[in-house]
């Protein structure tokens, strides 16, 4: 079997995960929803995995359906336990093995990103984004988090975000979140659908780290807006094994989603 | 001997409760993206033609939030997101008037939202938080401050209260006397209600006071200051339990504000508020124009 | 029917409840208990009666059983809403409605309370007393207080707390309050088995309001440790009416713990 | 294809538990007065010569942590409150540790003990609170300060995060993964929960996944590290939906540790101890002693 690029995205995302770690799945968020799921029926079947501001009990469930809508309230049927929004955004302790993803409007070579606009004035946007949502405290609690965007392309990967709402590693450094006080381990992985980026040791520069199968260095490189590090040898993407594709596509991603 | 004298009930109409919002007032609108919004609400705030509001929406606003920026009531909008996912990844009317300058937005991201709607609730100015330092948010927003703290000397973010004047919420079940109960978490509606001074409740149904004593944990809202009759009342949203988002409906909506958003052509809108929210009397005739079939077939399972 | 002093004391209490106030019934403090409960069966329709952490719901119980500790879940049995302990003390908004009714081990001329200890050095206290309990924060935020004690002697009204833990009216003043900042109205009535106390107008000095029947004035000067604005005359606190006693003794009190 | 695998049991052994405590931790206690404390673990605490323990007891404490100050395991004890209402109205033990010095009280009310737990679980260094303001606290408690708010520049006290390693508690029900539900409110035990790194929680019985799910919204505590069975295991203390508390029995340690602090006559608390706590091998030799006709006297209806 062949995979797709967002299937070999969301087994990325999924190599990460480690059992017993606290994971969030969101909705209409398809490749790290099935990455989490993916690592859970593997070999997480003690991470927590929250559906719809839900603890899921989901291991034993032979399809996993998957809801458009965070507000699908059939997203909650499987609940062990329930929290409240706001104990989710402001109760912490938990967040110390929960590991996040983000997306964003323009990311920068130190993995600071925005959701907020485009535009050098802040009251004069000339692209007005969705907001930070709860990004900008998830991306500072969670042990670590990985940003995940649906395209690659230079009005993404920018040399300076016009606004930061979360932040990366800052102006550059291995201190450079432990200065602020933040206690999180920061971004680690970028994952497009041309690649795999992680952060070089020291510097905290944006690194490439392997390309996705028939996608170039150059073809990266090109997309990007600012200079990356670039290893003297680039592998391919690991894909997913053959299991690993068949428990996508018949228990995590029935509807193919990943697929399209 | 003297009958011991009863409780008042706390059902209230519809207009009784819009007719507490003044101009200028802070009221803030639960649920959550595409699901629980007091739409009965929202439509007769249009409606009576509210101004100058202040309005918190959801941590994570649906396009409640945006109609009522497209109907021109919100003048400051406290939200961390507007959108309606699929839907509309951003709300187009939000979009828009923020590009044009047609609204202000209190910047935040959701934990400091939260931040500031507990410290109204325990009347303090301001609650610290760590997130949100190195970003752009007191740069944003200069109501968020950078400080010290006078513990350990720390960099933090003061979060200012947001007071809320009066809330209004959407629900599954209340009885007469305001003990509101949710089917499903409520999303962050107990927190809302914990930071406004008076709250008003829609809900799908009115059940007894025995109903409600049967499970005490539920009671989520323990007397809200009134509770409006409202079934289907979260339509075009969904309500937990009861029905699913109607996204036909929905994506009319946004249709009709992505043509204000792209071309500052208002006329579509002004259609669909003439249809949907001036148009009909009250709210029956709201749902006649929806159509029963249509209502009928938002069932959950 | 002739009223007890306990009985006087609780009608006192149930006096100053309006119908809609939000108000805890405590465990074990048997007279702002039946005041409380008094006035809501009386005139109180619309109050919230909270009872062990919950809204009870007891308007039409014929008989309202006394319970000795308040964590006895029988007493929860009429709730029509739980309070998460946390969320009774940190959400403050419904206080702003409530009335709270707070002991003492001290109490001086301003209604500054002590329930720390007694003795000049925090680090070597004489008597250690209970601790605070929640009594700092809810004689601030609801909209008014009583002190109630069960013996009226000058070891309790002394000329100086050794500690305060329950601001009154500070050094004095009508403003002792609002310059720090406090939102709430501060304590109305000292209610002990003698008599009936206020604070007079602008000074904020304990006056004497009441004395209940058979006691004297002096033997009210005497008992307290510190001088008492003593009006020109001093009327006898108005007991129950018949209606009130009988209400007390049947459906509130049937135990008979006030006429002990 | 390979199976998936399935979910560990948190079910542990007491003594699994009590290891994990080290001298000098913080500990915190569930419950109420006298409700909900998890009793296997004080006793096991007392047991195992734990030393040098910040104890952090509920926001009403019982005489279960006036145990512990009586058995010398506690150093520092976090309470706004320690006694046993009218079985005890201040503990024996914690007034006579306190008056000599034996014990350092951290004073606080309750709204600034949530607070503390608060900045804890929020990972903040402190939380503002206003009621106190004017009081002896930030004397009689050198970690609170005054401060001006970086708002509007209003007086408050920070109250100081108080971060629990290790938290015990008393629920009526888990199943074998650690979701804990109440019967009844849980008083304060979600917030402590919040504040600790690790949780264990004794339970008077264990059910399935199954039953759990059928009540989401009942699950406080989802997902403790550890879950003890222990029926009865809150005696001498209530557990809300299965037994009242023993106040004879509760009255036998009432009188020992009077005796300690009126007479400095440690006997009888020795009797006590050896009795109850450092005799019985184990929970069910406990309750051997204390005798199933005793147990059987405690229904609450």
């Amino acid at each position: 079997m062949q995979a797709t690029t967002k299937e070999i995205m969301a087994t990325v995302l999924a190599r990460d995960l480690v059992d017993g770690e606290w994971v969030e799945v969101g909705a209409n968020l398809p490749v790290p929803r099935a990455g989490v799921l993916l690592a859970h029926l593997m070999w997480g079947a003690n991470m927590s995995v929250m559906i719809a501001m839900t603890k899921a009990n989901v291991l034993n469930e032979p399809v996993i359906e998957e809801f458009e809508l965070i507000t699908d309230q059939r997203a909650t049927r499987w609940a062990e336990a329930y929290y409240l929004h706001n104990d989710l955004v402001e109760n912490m302790k938990f967040r110390k093995r929960g590991v996040f993803f983000a997306g964003a409007l323009q990311i920068d070579q130190y993995g600071n990103s925005n959701l907020i606009g485009i535009g050098k004035d802040y009251k004069a946007l000339k692209f007005r984004g969705p907001g930070a949502i709860g990004v900008c405290n998830a991306t500072v609690m969670n042990s670590r988090f990985h940003l995940v965007v649906n395209s690659h392309d230079p009005r993404i990967f920018v040399p300076k975000c016009d606004f930061i709402s979360a932040l990366g590693w800052g102006s550059g450094g291995d201190d450079a979140r432990t200065k602020l006080g933040l206690p999180g381990g920061g971004p680690r992985y970028v994952v497009t659908p041309l690649c795999v980026m992680d952060f070089e040791d020291g510097s905290k520069r944006m690194r490439l780290k392997s390309v996705h199968p028939g996608v170039s260095v150059e073809d990266v490189k090109k997309n990007t807006g600012f200079e990356l590090v670039i290893p003297p040898t680039v592998p391919t993407t690991e894909p997913p094994t053959d299991e690993q594709l068949q428990v996508l596509r018949t228990r995590i991603d029935s509807q193919g989603i990943l697929q399209k | 001997m003297t009958e011991t004298p009863q409780r008042k009930k706390r059902i209230i109409e519809l207009d009784d409760a819009l007719a507490k919002v003044k101009d200028g007032m802070t009221v803030a609108i639960g649920g959550f993206i595409n699901s629980s919004h007091p739409m009965l609400v929202v439509r007769g705030l249009i409606k009576r033609g509210c101004k100058n509001l202040t309005v918190v929406g959801p941590a994570s606003s649906g396009l409640e939030i945006d109609l009522l920026i497209a109907a021109g009531v919100a003048k400051k909008v406290v939200a961390p997101y507007v959108g309606g996912e699929v839907l509309a990844p951003i709300g187009p009317a939000f979009r828009a008037a923020a590009e044009r300058g047609k609204v202000e937005i209190f910047e935040l991201d959701e934990a400091m939202y939260y931040a500031a709607l507990r410290a109204a609730a325990q009347r303090v100015p301001f609650n610290p938080w760590r997130s949100g330092v190195g970003t752009s948010f007191p740069q944003m927003n200069p109501a968020i401050k950078e400080f010290k703290d006078p513990i350990n000397g720390e960099t933090l973010l003061a979060i200012p209260a947001v007071n809320i004047d009066i809330a209004f919420l959407h629900a599954a079940t209340s009885d007469p006397y305001g003990n509101v109960q949710y089917i499903g978490h409520g999303y962050g509606d107990r927190a809302i209600y914990a930071a406004a001074d008076e709250t008003y409740v829609q809900v799908e149904q009115v059940v007894s006071n025995e109903q409600i004593k049967a499970d005490p944990l539920k009671t989520a809202i323990p007397g809200a200051d009134g509770i409006i009759r409202a079934r289907f009342g979260a339509h075009p949203y969904s309500s937990p339990g009861h029905y699913i988002e109607d996204k036909a409906h929905i994506k009319r909506y946004v249709q009709a504000a992505t043509a204000w958003a792209k071309s500052d052509d208002f006329a579509p809108l002004k259609a669909y508020l003439d249809e949907f929210v001036t148009g009909p009397k009250d709210h029956a005739e709201y749902l006649e124009r929806v159509g029963i079939r249509q209502l009928l077939s938002l069932d959950e399972y």
